[in-house]
């Protein structure tokens, strides 16, 4: 059994990001888009652990910079949260299709 | 260090603008003496440069700022200055500002904002002329742009085309030519810090580059700022704008537009476009003095056929600055000179022409020439003003611009011969179409349903007296003008001739 | 003393009128009365200054040969050594300036004076005065310039104060289309002299007066034979619409639409011979130039004939009064044409006198008539206004011809000189002028002054103010032609262009003259005094018919140039307009309807989808790294510049 | 560098747990599944950063996200859904548009692992064993500043949050 190396990590995060992807790109749901939105931020934290272990691994600069990546998202699922919210209490919908305001 | 007194006469109606955002709004009258005050500030103080300036010396003078550099790495610095070519141009700005202030004494709809737009206005007009670094320039004329838009939007009206409409265009026109304008400014720009090394922007660090370039180089660059400058000073054939846009703005915007704001193309075609590239102006010499010449004879019969008052002066403006046109084509000293000396001359001609329809209309609501008549019985001063408008813009000798057109003449039949007889003949056209107009709108029987109009009076005879009183002590001292325009011509031309020398030889 | 003064100080004589006219517009407008006094006095006081200054001219016969000029520069162009231009205002005296300053401020200060009277009771009675007095200002001026742009300046200004004068009842659209008319016209003709002015400039570097003199006697080291010949026809145009010359004499006739004594002041004595004035001033250009020369003389004796066979079916009184100036103005010009400076001034001077004469005695009947024009509806006016009619004789006599009024001296010598230069068929056509001539002004006054009264007028003697300018001026109808009598012709030493000439009398000439002016009158009072119901002159009508109703409508002229200024002028402007909007602006727009149509088209990619948007990043971002694989680039920068490479 | 066959056990049944769930957040149906799939993910995700020598990261990781992210996201879809949770995860109009898409990145990402020599890029050694500390003297030392700004970040987020939450609410009250 081959030893596992940077590259399966790596291929790990691109299929958890694509499928991330895939979830941004086809829900309904403004939480669930938000959601996939973390798996896309956390396929990136699997890299960039990964690189900061077997490139430069004494010096720690990948952890540190997935740490902000963390503290960034969860800031990020809290605006994200407070903005759906908000929007539902406007038009009592989080359906992303009833919502095609991002033109003049 | 001196007085910076560019800056402060700049500066004026920025501080005018800056006091009347804090004014209530309710306060018309207050609204009205700040605006006043503000250009008055500016009219003395640019007086009394044009006064003070020493013609003996020439040259750059009232320098500020040539040191103060703005942004490194593109050379720019905040390099203000006055020459014989921009004096007069600052200080009709500032007669027309002045005067478009009492011309809109009546403005009754958000005072306050108007006189806010219309001292901002002023200003990036007044920056384009005094500016000696092209950036600067550059920031200016679109400083200028913008107020324009939305005081024609707002304060405009509509007749032929919705004033949206001729807003519109008018911004549009006015951008699309700063567009070209701004391709060729920094292609420019780019060719010449290629050469020298160290990027400068100003006026004469660019010239003294400039002249390095190659022949073909400069024809194109000058296509492009002849592109830019032609559409802004109504170059046909992109002068549509011209009339719709004035006839849809509100009086003061068509009074700083025909009466400055034009003059900018003309302005930058002689200190920026000629100055610069020599080479280039000498080949596109022949095209433009053609475009000029049908501009001047298109833009009279265009006129020739107008029923509303803003249209004909809309179109003869356009026809003028075929003249202009003409001028700076023929690249000779009396050329030149003319050229300058007429967009002085047609500056204040239009705005008085233009303050006084805009009177016209406030009072009898009509600007159709077939609806008037016989208004000299009821409003004699407004006839005054309205003759002396139109017999300057016919050209009588006695007003400002007589001897601006006939140096012109002089210097376009020298170079250009036949050409300059069809343009030459654009003033019996010219005669035609103003007396039309002013003989349908002031003569005849009077009208009953205007009985009751009054005179302007007061406040509103400021732009009568201010631009009247430069109409005719220009025409009969035209040496006050051509003096300092000479001086300012002079040293640009011998730059030119050594260019155009030395060209010879490539 | 006082005669050094005033030649030194020329520049005061139009300068005084000018401050007139700003003292009125600004100050005496309101009071009728001092407005009227401030202009009279000053044009008194410019008539003394300017009679000073003849007096100070005509005692020294250095000044024939040797103008006393004075200038200083207007405005130069160029380095101030060595000007690219350079234009001077000055002022030129010597005998032909010094004897039309006397005479315009002579005849001007009397014509303001009767319009005190004459324009009583008219509401812009100030306004009136003032325009008079510009307008007098601007005639001095042009007479005394020593430059060619400094007299194109003068030059236009009276035909600005034409044009006022002409259209000053505001509130008549008749006078409103004559002063239009009369300055179109005048400016058309101004194009031409503008050319010539240009050309001048340009060929020879100056336009003062004594330098060109100086530089066209040596012509050859500037320009071509015929440049020159070029430059005097564009010259000569400004003249032909100035002074009503064929074919631009249009204006001249409706200008009568304005008040008498601007009719009497401008547009017969003095404005209307500004351009005789010109030609004569540039003769030492005409002079280098036969063929230009023979081409004044031709207009001049055509128009003279021309006009002379309008004014005989005319009938308003002013009317006939205008195209006998017409026809006085074409013999100045043929005058000049055939050489003769001398002639031709000396028509001016007398015509001057007689033709202002005529008109303020016109002026006289038609306030009498309240304005009832037609020569027809008049008659025996001698008996109720004894004054006004037997001045208005003497003007006919003189205008006709009979000796020794002025008339006959001056007409005689045209006559003359035109015979003498050889002008043989020219000198035919002035000769059937001036029998014409007599026939229409007796015409005119047999109809007007004699015969029955008609019932329904009950004109009335005017007052003093009117009658004063009438007699002063009669007495100069009489006397002011004995100064060029051929037995001493003090006016020929005097006012002449190169040397002056001697000849014999020609006693030939001088009585066929007065055969031809006899013959004339005697016809009209056959036809219109003897036959008191005027049936021969009826009868005459109808036989002619044809030829009556042409003549009686003018040759049609003005019928043609309207038809030309509405279908073809007005034609093309509206086809340039129409061409404006929908083609340039045509242009214009389509290219804003081609970005309007462009974004509608586009707006479909716009859905506002957040995740449609997302989908297109994300083609985009692969895009990007699709390229960045296949160029190597690793870098945004890379891989456009790479590209570019 | 030495692997011992049970981290490349824990590292493939780890993978295999966090692309199962991550799966399944996509496809259920119901978004309470969706988020309890998540709270799978995030954890096996700490066993990987445990698996990459990251200790304090791992505990961040089942902290933050298993933890405050995913309680945050129940407690916002308990705020804003009906009481029927069934059909509240689906799919919209452009999901074959979107799989094609997602298939081309997939292939992209492939084609550049395997052109990339990750091998020419690994370098010795190993992360030293005390990671929270060394990462707790660099976040005060040479990433402070950073640090500070996540914190202030953070605060902002929180009340911005709260603001844009309750801007009705208060308006409502406005209006009373």
């Amino acid at each position: 059994m081959p030893a596992i190396s940077l590259t399966h990590y790596v291929v790990l995060s691109a299929l958890l990001f694509s499928i991330g992807l895939f979830g941004v790109l086809t829900k309904r749901n403004a939480v669930a888009v938000l959601i996939c939105i973390e798996l896309m931020l956390n396929a990136v934290n699997i890299n960039l652990v990964a690189f900061s272990k077997y490139i430069t691994p004494a010096d720690f600069v990948g952890q540190i910079f997935s740490i902000f990546v963390i503290t960034v998202a969860a800031a990020e699922v809290g605006v994200g949260l407070a903005i759906i919210i908000a929007i539902y209490r406007n038009r009592l919908s989080v359906n992303l299709d009833d919502f095609d305001w991002l033109k003049w | 260090m001196d007085f910076p007194i560019l800056l402060a006469i700049l500066l004026a109606p920025v501080a005018a603008a800056l006091i009347l955002a804090f004014v209530p709004r309710e306060e018309h009258m207050l609204i009205r003496c700040i605006a006043a005050v503000g250009t008055f500030v500016s009219l003395a103080l640019s007086l009394f440069a044009y006064f003070t300036y020493n013609q003996e010396i020439g040259g750059l003078q009232f320098v500020f700022g040539n040191n103060m550099p703005w942004i490194k790495d593109l050379g720019v610095t905040f390099f203000l200055a006055a020459d014989g070519i921009s004096l007069p141009m600052l200080l009709l700005t500032n007669l027309i500002g002045f005067s478009a202030v009492f011309a809109s004494w009546n403005v009754n709809n958000r005072p306050r904002e108007f006189f806010i737009l219309l001292m901002l206005l002023i200003t990036g007009v007044m920056g384009t002329f005094i500016a000696h670094d092209l950036f600067i320039f550059l920031l200016f004329y679109e400083v200028v742009v913008i107020p324009i838009y939305i005081m024609v939007v707002i304060w405009g009206s509509s007749k032929r085309v919705t004033k949206e409409y001729a807003g519109m265009k008018l911004t549009i026109y006015l951008l699309i030519g700063s567009a070209f304008l701004l391709v060729g400014v920094i292609a420019l720009f780019v060719k010449t810090t290629a050469i020298t090394g160290t990027p400068d922007m100003s006026f004469t660090g660019l010239a003294a580059a400039a002249q390095q370039l190659s022949p073909f180089d400069q024809t194109w660059l000058f296509a492009l700022m002849l592109l830019g400058f032609g559409s802004l000073i109504s170059m046909w054939p992109f002068h549509s704008w011209s009339p719709d846009g004035y006839a849809g703005a509100p009086t003061a915007v068509s009074m700083i537009h025909a009466g400055v704001l034009k003059k900018i193309g003309g302005y930058g075609l002689v200190k920026i476009a000629l100055y610069m590239l020599p080479l280039g102006a000498k080949f596109w010499a022949p095209y433009m003095a053609v475009f000029g010449v049908i501009g001047v004879a298109y833009a009279a019969m265009g006129a020739l056929a107008q029923k509303d008052l803003k249209y004909v002066v809309g179109y003869s403006s356009v026809s003028h600055m075929g003249y202009v046109i003409l001028a700076v084509a023929c690249m000779d000293v009396i050329g030149l000179n003319g050229a300058v000396a007429n967009m002085f001359a047609h500056g204040v001609m239009a705005a008085l022409f233009f303050s006084m329809i805009g009177f016209i209309y406030e009072k009898t609501h009509t600007r159709w020439i077939p609806d008037m008549g016989g208004l000299a019985r009821q409003t004699p001063r407004l006839a005054v003003g309205f003759m002396l408008a139109a017999m300057a813009s016919l050209g009588l000798p006695g007003l400002v611009s007589f001897i601006p057109e006939f140096t012109i003449f002089i210097s376009a039949f020298n170079n250009y011969g036949g050409l300059a007889v069809v343009g030459i003949a654009g003033i019996i056209i010219t005669a035609l179409y103003v007396l039309r107009a002013g003989a349908n709108t002031l003569f005849g029987p009077p009208r009953p349903e205007y009985d009751h109009l009054q005179d302007i009076k007061g406040p509103e005879l400021v732009p009568l007296v201010v631009l009247g009183t430069v109409l005719v002590v220009g025409g009969f001292l035209p040496s006050l003008l051509f003096d300092m325009i000479n001086s300012g011509v002079m040293p640009l031309h011998a730059a030119i001739n050594d260019a155009l020398q030395l060209g010879g030889n490539f | 003393m006082l005669v050094e003064f005033a030649m030194q100080h020329a520049w005061l004589v139009p300068l005084l009128p000018a401050c007139a006219f700003v003292v009125i517009v600004f100050l005496a407008r309101p009071w009728q009365l001092l407005s009227a006094i401030v202009a009279v006095g000053s044009m008194a006081t410019a008539c003394f200054f300017a009679t000073l200054a003849a007096i100070g001219i005509f005692t020294n016969h250095e000044y024939v040969e040797k103008p006393l000029v004075y200038a200083t520069r207007w405005f130069s162009l160029g380095l101030p050594g060595m000007p690219d231009l350079r234009i001077d205002v000055g002022v030129q005296l010597d005998p032909v300036s010094a004897m039309m300053l006397f005479m315009v401020s002579f005849i001007a200060t009397f014509i303001f004076l009767y319009s005190i009277g004459y324009m009583k009771g008219d509401p812009g009675y100030s306004v009136f005065f003032s325009y008079l007095s510009l307008f007098g200002a601007s005639m001095l001026l042009l007479v005394l310039s020593s430059n060619l742009l400094q007299m194109f300046v003068a030059w236009e200004l009276v035909g600005l104060c034409s044009y006022l004068l002409i259209g000053f009842y505001t509130h008549k659209i008749s006078a409103r289309e004559a002063a239009k008319k009369a300055f179109v016209t005048c400016r058309i003709a101004d194009f031409g002299l503008l050319l010539g002015l240009l050309s001048l400039q340009i060929v020879f570097g100056t336009l003062n007066l004594t330098e060109l003199a100086g530089k066209i006697e040596h012509f050859e080291e500037f320009t071509s034979f015929g440049m020159l010949t070029l430059i005097a026809v564009l010259v000569f145009i400004g003249p032909i619409g100035k002074s009503g010359q064929f074919p631009l004499h249009v204006w001249l006739p409706d200008a009568m639409e304005g008040p008498t004594p601007v009719s009497a002041l401008i547009h017969a004595a003095t404005m209307v011979v500004a351009g005789v004035y010109l030609v004569g001033r540039t003769m030492f250009l005409f002079h280098e130039v036969p063929s230009a020369m023979q081409l004044v003389a031709v207009t001049g004796g055509f128009t003279a004939l021309f006009a002379a066979t309008i004014a005989i079916t005319q009938r308003e009184i002013k009317r006939i009064l205008a195209y006998s100036t017409v026809s006085q103005l074409g013999y100045m010009m043929l005058a000049l044409g055939v050489g003769s400076l001398s002639a031709s001034m000396f028509h001016l001077w007398t015509h001057a006198f007689f033709k202002a004469l005529m008109f303020l005695g016109a002026g006289s009947v038609l306030t009498a008539l309240h304005h009832k024009a037609d020569v027809w509806e008049m008659g025996g006016l001698v008996k109720k206004m004894p004054i006004t009619a037997w001045t208005f004789v003497i003007g006919g006599l003189a205008i006709a011809g009979i000796p020794p009024f002025a008339g006959f001296w001056s007409k005689d010598e045209i006559l003359v000189s035109a015979l003498n230069s050889g002008h043989y068929v020219l000198f035919a056509m002035a000769a059937f002028t001036a029998f014409l001539t007599a026939f229409y002004m007796w015409r005119m006054i047999f109809l007007a002054f004699f015969g029955a009264e008609n019932p329904a007028n009950h004109p009335q003697e005017s007052p003093w103010t009117m009658t004063v300018p009438l007699l002063v001026l009669s007495v100069g109808a009489c006397l002011a032609g004995l100064l060029g009598t051929p037995w001493h012709n003090v006016w020929g030493e005097w006012i002449r262009f190169g040397e002056a000439h001697e000849g014999p009398v020609n006693y030939g000439a001088m009585l066929l003259s007065i055969v031809l002016a006899g013959a004339g009158i005697f016809l009209a009072y056959t036809l219109y005094l003897k036959d008191a119901k005027k049936k021969r002159a009826r009868k005459m009508a109808e036989w002619f018919g044809p030829v009556y109703r042409m003549l009686y409508n003018k040759y049609y002229i003005d019928e043609l140039y309207l038809w030309f200024n509405h279908a073809l002028v007005d034609g093309t402007a509206k086809l340039f307009y129409l061409f404006d909007i929908y083609v340039v602006d045509g242009i214009v727009n389509g290219i804003g309807a081609f970005a309007r149509l462009s974004g509608d088209g586009l707006r479909v990619f716009q859905s506002g989808r957040l995740q449609n948007y997302v989908l297109v990043f994300f083609l985009g971002v692969l895009a990007v790294a699709v390229l960045m694989a296949f160029s190597g680039s690793t870098t945004a920068a890379g891989l456009v510049l790479g590209g570019v490479k | 560098m030495e692997t011992s066959i049970y981290s490349v056990i824990a590292f493939y049944g780890l993978a295999i747990t966090i692309l199962g769930n991550a799966t399944l957040v996509i496809f259920a149906r119901n978004i309470v599944h969706s988020v309890l799939f998540l709270a799978v993910t995030f954890i096996a995700m700490g066993g990987l950063f445990l698996l990459l020598d990251a200790d304090f990261l791992a505990a961040v990781q089942v902290l933050v996200y298993a933890g405050a992210v995913c309680i945050m996201v129940v407690f916002g879809i308990m705020l804003i859904q009906r009481s029927d949770m069934k059909a509240t995860n689906l799919f919209n109009r452009q999901t074959f548009a979107g799989a094609g898409l997602v298939a081309l990145v997939v292939a992209m990402c492939a084609v550049f692992a395997g052109r990339t020599a990750w091998t020419d890029l690994v370098a010795a050694g190993e992360v030293p064993a005390n990671t929270v500390q060394a990462i707790g003297e660099l976040m005060l030392s040479k990433y402070v500043i950073p640090f500070e700004v996540a914190a202030l970040l953070l605060l902002v987020a929180l009340i911005g949050a709260i603001v844009i939450a309750r801007d009705e609410e208060v308006k409502a009250n406005a209006g009373n």
